[in-house]
């Protein structure tokens, strides 16, 4: 399978994604450049931390103008598998490819550490190998992961499980303490409605390695190279 | 000409910066303030285009790109200098 | 055009000149300088950027070794790691600006430390910081620390460098004059290191990166070289405000287009003295000139003159000189980043710098006089009469304890011993997803990708041993450096220092000055590890208040194989728990005497260096024997901190232990008594016969002093319990014991 | 009582922000627009006190906490909700 790590002005995530995928992983990389209009042969599209354009105004306020994020958008819409990780959803929650918006985190300061994530469900792309509850350990690395959406966008979300991600504590709680960032109901990670949109503040891309002492973030790119290997097999 | 753009938190979202100067406000001695909401204030300096016109650009620059309406509001001035 | 001011003595000595110094600029020139040529030579010589007062003490620094590629002189020092890696690095301080504008002049700090990095064709890939802050009663320092610490945060999240360890202290001599140090690396292939020089008269100069604005004239070079007072608030230059994004795109552009051999002649950030710096020194070392047109040189502002062209500390911009034939290729990859690149002049065979504006020459000078001609001053220096007073023996008067819980929980949770957590948590510690171990142990570790190396980073510097001894606190910060490896598991590379001082035109500054010198020079000789380049900040004083000595040393470790990383906390319940080394400490100069009795006497003990070397050498080869499952080096605090810290600093919680010391004299001094040459490591019960045998072959005191396990720290000494401390609240206290100081 | 204040770069000190927003609106089409600096509002809502000792100090607190002098100006206005 053939990833696709988009490349904006200030990405700086984009070689850990790269190595991931093809080092770790064994699989196809490319870097996708923000100017481009088009990519082709990619099969999941990742938009990768750090912050494009020194996420000045708002982070990913103006990364989600990038000439490439058009064909994103439209990736997405023929169902294609697009994730973005900490800035990547930020980017995607400001081009409305994902609902509401990541604000500054309520202790004011940039937060780099260890968090537990508790998976909510396991019918996405991007968790197909992780059991619905399975607690995860993942860093986060961001100063503005504060999820926000207004009380009826929350409903709704809630409604239609959109709500993949949750930071709680080692047990599996969703406490205050355990969240990082204050966002509302503990939300870590949405998926937009049909499932192949997800963003997530935590970095799965930062410990998908033994040797960096955690490989539980492999998991999620796992998943989503089972997922995709499942969706072909069918269409065969 | 120019324009001032100001772009505040909604009314309901959380504001934790305006929260914290407030709390330093308070350690400081200021105790008549009780509520402090910070927001952005743009200076935009513009070529010359007929106010009208200048008016309907501002208020999509600012929907597009200068707030995030799920978050936030803003409203704008245009001035000559 | 503005007609510039007429130049004279006076206005010389206003540049912060000597009569002799324009004397001598007088004569390099053949005749009276334009105001240009003024600004040009006070730069030059300023203290910051000649080195005036330090550059013959730092001859005596041990700059060669075998896998030493490049030492001091170049933007940054370069070392062999193998496979045509090498690690390229540096330190320097950023003290002043930081003092004025704490988070931007942080910022700013990590910015050009960076750029001396990626200006080599290194990409930066790990930072730390060694900082100094005053006493918490000192209004300011809440402030400082704050500011401080986000602008660090701020600039190299946003950059995608990841910081991976540091220090912090604080100290009431620093409440006038805080130190922001900052250090960075970064690998390179071994044939692509760029240098600073400009070659090949003809050849393009083009500026590339932000453009140039009004701020920062005269700032670092004049800010950094001369004592403090209230005046330089008013004297004060615009502070400069970072562009971490802007240096980012640099960083991607400058990379890019030196990956293809050939395209860059040399390469050299605008720092300090910006153009000026980057034009007289890039011509120097080449033994050219360069002849540059300031119309062509990108301006954010308007109406501004040759002399604030040439002297503005504007950040994120660099100078490059390439070839006829490349110069398109520069450009087209400057543009692909969005970036300015200008060609504004050309190398030439004069020596000379010409600068024209508007069609008329502004300055014409020579280059090389300029760096090699530059002051030299052997300044005069004495032991200070009071030095004497300080070495009273240690304990004196003080009444010893009979048990030392209290005691340990003070230092745990004191402003100087407690957990950095509240800090290093602002920091993006794991970008680029290399870091193995993170800050909170001995030393950090990443990885390099696509072999199996590793490197171990760590920054040290215990500035009270230095006030109370200059030698010897130098000496100890090299070992402490070299130690703290070793526990990591690494072979020192190499050293980058960081020498911060008061007034050197005092003799007692000057002879801390050379004492450290020579400790540093002695103790790096000794463990193998070759200054490969470094930083002088003097005229660390406000109203006549210097601070202590602070010579930070940042040393580079090397591990052949990242499996063999070793971190300093208890890992297995029953692990036996030894000492290595020599298990009496002194209270002189101990952290215990300054916290707990308000005193900062005695000496320091000292450090064979001999001794220190074999104790490093036994721990990478029992970890190779696979003998070891944590080595923690036991410094401020003592015996009693250090098991402390072995117990609690684990990422998973506590591992509780029971250690039975054996020792005479006093117990105060048994537990918190520190020493260099020591080293508590753990390992499983099995091990104990070979790892003995190990040590004695080795000629390393080694004791079995206990067995780690239990949810409890108990130490008994004598035949009594002397500490008896439940961990899983004391760590909790320990972790947040800063974000409670610092709330105030 | 409320007062506006608003913090700005001082002239001279560069804005990376505005600098970006501003070749971001470019890039959007708004070529119209020449500069653009952003700086912070913050709407800070008072006990009652006499017009004049408000103004000392507010002004108190810009310099204090509000505004960092060294880079920033600062100027306030009062007003009655
Ligand atoms: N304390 C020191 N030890 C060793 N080398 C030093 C020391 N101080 C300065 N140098 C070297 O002197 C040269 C000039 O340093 P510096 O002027 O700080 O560079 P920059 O222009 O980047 O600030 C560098 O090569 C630096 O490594
Ligand atoms: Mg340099």
């Amino acid at each position: 399978m053939k990833f696709g790590i988009v490349v904006f002005p200030g990405s700086n995530c984009d070689h850990d994604v790269y190595h991931v995928a093809k080092h770790v992983l064994g699989h196809e990389a490319a870097f996708l450049w923000h100017k481009d209009t088009s990519f082709a042969g990619i099969d999941c599209v990742v938009l990768p931390g750090g912050f494009a354009h020194g996420d000045y105004l708002r982070a990913g306020a103006i990364a989600r103008f990038s000439p490439i994020m058009k064909a994103v958008e439209a990736f997405a819409a023929r169902g294609g598998l697009v994730f973005g990780i900490c800035n990547g959803f930020q980017v995607l929650s400001e081009a409305g490819l994902l609902p509401g918006a990541l604000m500054c985190n309520a202790g004011l300061k940039y937060v780099c550490r260890d968090v537990f994530l508790r998976v909510e469900r396991q019918d996405t792309p991007f968790t197909a190998r992780i059991k619905q509850g399975t607690v995860l350990k993942l860093p986060v690395g961001h100063g503005e992961g504060c999820y926000y959406a207004p009380e009826e966008i929350l409903k709704e979300l809630e409604e239609k499980r959109q709500v993949v991600f949750r930071y709680c504590d080692a047990g599996g709680q969703v406490t205050a303490d355990s969240n990082p960032n204050g966002s509302l109901r503990g939300i870590a990670g949405v998926c937009n409605a049909r499932g192949n949109v997800l963003g997530l503040m935590p970095h799965p891309d930062r410990c998908a390695e033994e040797v960096l002492g955690n490989a539980q973030g492999r998991r999620l790119f796992d998943s989503i190279v089972y997922a995709w290997e499942l969706a072909r097999r069918q269409r065969i | 000409m120019k324009a001032r753009v100001y772009v505040t938190l909604k009314r309901g979202v959380l504001d934790p910066q305006g929260k914290t100067v407030c709390a330093s406000l308070h350690q400081l001695g200021y105790r008549e303030v009780t509520d402090v909401r910070i927001g952005k204030c743009m200076e935009i300096t513009l070529g010359g285009l007929p106010r009208r016109e200048a008016e309907q650009r501002l208020k999509s620059m600012c929907e597009k790109l200068l707030a995030n309406t799920v978050i936030e509001d803003y409203r704008f001035e245009i001035y000559e200098e | 055009m503005t007609s510039e001011p007429q130049v004279t003595r006076e206005l010389a000595l206003a540049h912060g000149m000597t009569a002799e110094e324009y004397d001598r600029a007088v004569a390099a020139l053949g005749r009276t300088p334009s105001y240009t040529e003024l600004g040009i030579f006070s730069v030059m010589w300023s203290e910051h950027c000649s080195y005036k007062s330090s550059r013959i003490h730092l001859k005596r620094l041990p700059t060669e070794g075998p896998r030493l590629i490049q030492g001091p002189g170049e933007n940054a020092g370069v070392v062999e790691i193998g496979d045509g890696i090498v690690a390229v690095f540096k330190m320097e301080s950023h003290n002043h600006p930081s003092y004025v504008e704490p988070y931007q002049g942080a910022a700013t700090g990590v910015g050009g430390i960076l750029r001396d990095i990626f200006t080599m064709g290194a990409r930066p890939i790990a930072s730390l910081n060694s900082l100094r802050f005053g006493s918490l009663d000192h209004p300011r320092t809440r402030y400082l620390v704050g500011g401080v610490v986000s602008g660090i945060a701020g600039y190299g999240n946003s950059i995608g460098v990841p910081t991976v360890g540091g220090e912090i202290y604080f100290h009431p001599s620093y409440n006038g004059n805080i130190l922001v140090n900052v250090f960075s690396l970064g690998i390179a292939r071994r044939d692509k290191i760029h240098r600073g020089t400009a070659g090949g008269p003809g050849n393009p100069v083009i500026y590339v990166g932000s453009k140039t604005g009004r701020d920062g004239i005269h700032g670092a070079s004049l800010l950094a070289s001369s004592e403090f007072d209230a005046a330089s608030e008013t004297k004060r230059p615009t502070v400069q405000v970072g562009d971490p994004f802007t240096e980012k795109l640099l960083l991607e552009a400058c990379l890019e287009v030196m990956k293809s051999p050939g395209v860059v002649v040399g390469i050299q950030d605008m720092g300090a003295a910006g153009l000026t710096c980057s034009t007289v020194e890039m011509a120097a070392r080449a033994g050219t000139g360069m002849e540059i047109d300031l119309d062509r040189v990108p301006l954010r502002e308007e109406g501004m003159t040759p002399y604030e062209i040439m002297l503005s500390e504007s950040q994120e911009r660099m100078l490059l000189v390439a070839t006829p034939q490349t110069e398109r290729r520069v450009r087209e990859v400057f543009e692909k980043w969005d970036l300015d690149a200008s060609i504004i002049g050309r190398v030439t065979d004069t020596g000379r710098v010409r600068v024209t504006s508007r069609g008329q020459v502004v300055a014409d000078t020579p280059a090389r006089a300029l760096v090699d001609d530059a002051p030299r001053y052997k300044r005069p220096s004495a032991r200070p009469p009071w030095q004497d007073g300080l070495a009273e023996p240690a304990p004196g008067s003080i009444k010893d304890i009979s048990n030392g819980t209290k005691a340990l929980v003070a230092l745990s949770t004191s402003l100087n011993l407690c957990s950095r957590e509240e800090v290093y948590t602002e920091y993006d510690h794991m970008v680029r997803s290399n870091t193995v171990v993170r800050p909170g142990s001995d030393a950090a570790i990443i990885r390099l990708k696509g072999t199996r190396y590793a490197l171990a980073l760590t920054v040290d510097c215990n500035a009270r041993h230095c006030y109370l001894d200059p030698m010897e606190g130098a000496r100890l910060a090299v070992a402490e450096a070299a130690r703290n490896l070793a526990c990591a598991g690494a072979v020192p590379l190499g050293t980058t220092d960081c020498l911060n001082f008061g007034n050197p035109e005092k003799p007692e500054v000057m002879w801390q000055f050379e004492q450290s010198i020579d400790g540093i020079a002695a103790a790096c000789r000794a463990l193998d590890t070759p200054i490969v380049g470094g930083n002088v900040s003097f005229y660390n004083e406000t109203e006549g208040k210097g601070i202590h000595p602070t010579p930070t040393i940042a040393m580079v470790g090397f591990l052949v194989d990242v499996k063999g990383a070793i971190t300093q906390w208890f890992k297995r319940e029953g692990d036996l728990v030894f000492l290595l080394g020599d298990a009496h400490g002194s209270l002189g100069g101990s952290e215990y005497l300054a916290l707990l009795h308000q005193r900062e006497s005695g000496r320091p003990q000292g450090v064979d260096l001999e001794r220190e070397r074999a104790l490093h050498d036994l721990v990478r080869g029992a970890r190779d024997t696979g003998l070891v499952a944590s080595a923690h080096d036991c410094s401020e605090g003592g015996l009693a901190f250090a098991l402390l810290e072995c117990c609690i600093t684990g990422p998973q919680g506590a591992v509780g232990a029971e250690i039975k010391l054996e020792g005479k004299g006093r117990l105060d001094e048994l537990l918190f008594g520190e020493a260099p040459t020591r080293v508590i490591v753990s390992a499983p019960a099995e091990c104990r016969a070979r790892l003995e045998q190990m040590a004695h072959t080795a000629s390393v005191p080694v004791s079995l002093i206990g067995r780690a396990g239990g949810p409890r720290l108990s130490i008994t000494a004598g035949g009594g319990t002397v500490v008896d401390l439940e961990l899983a609240p004391a760590r909790t206290a320990w972790r947040a014991a800063l974000a409670g100081h610092l709330k105030g």
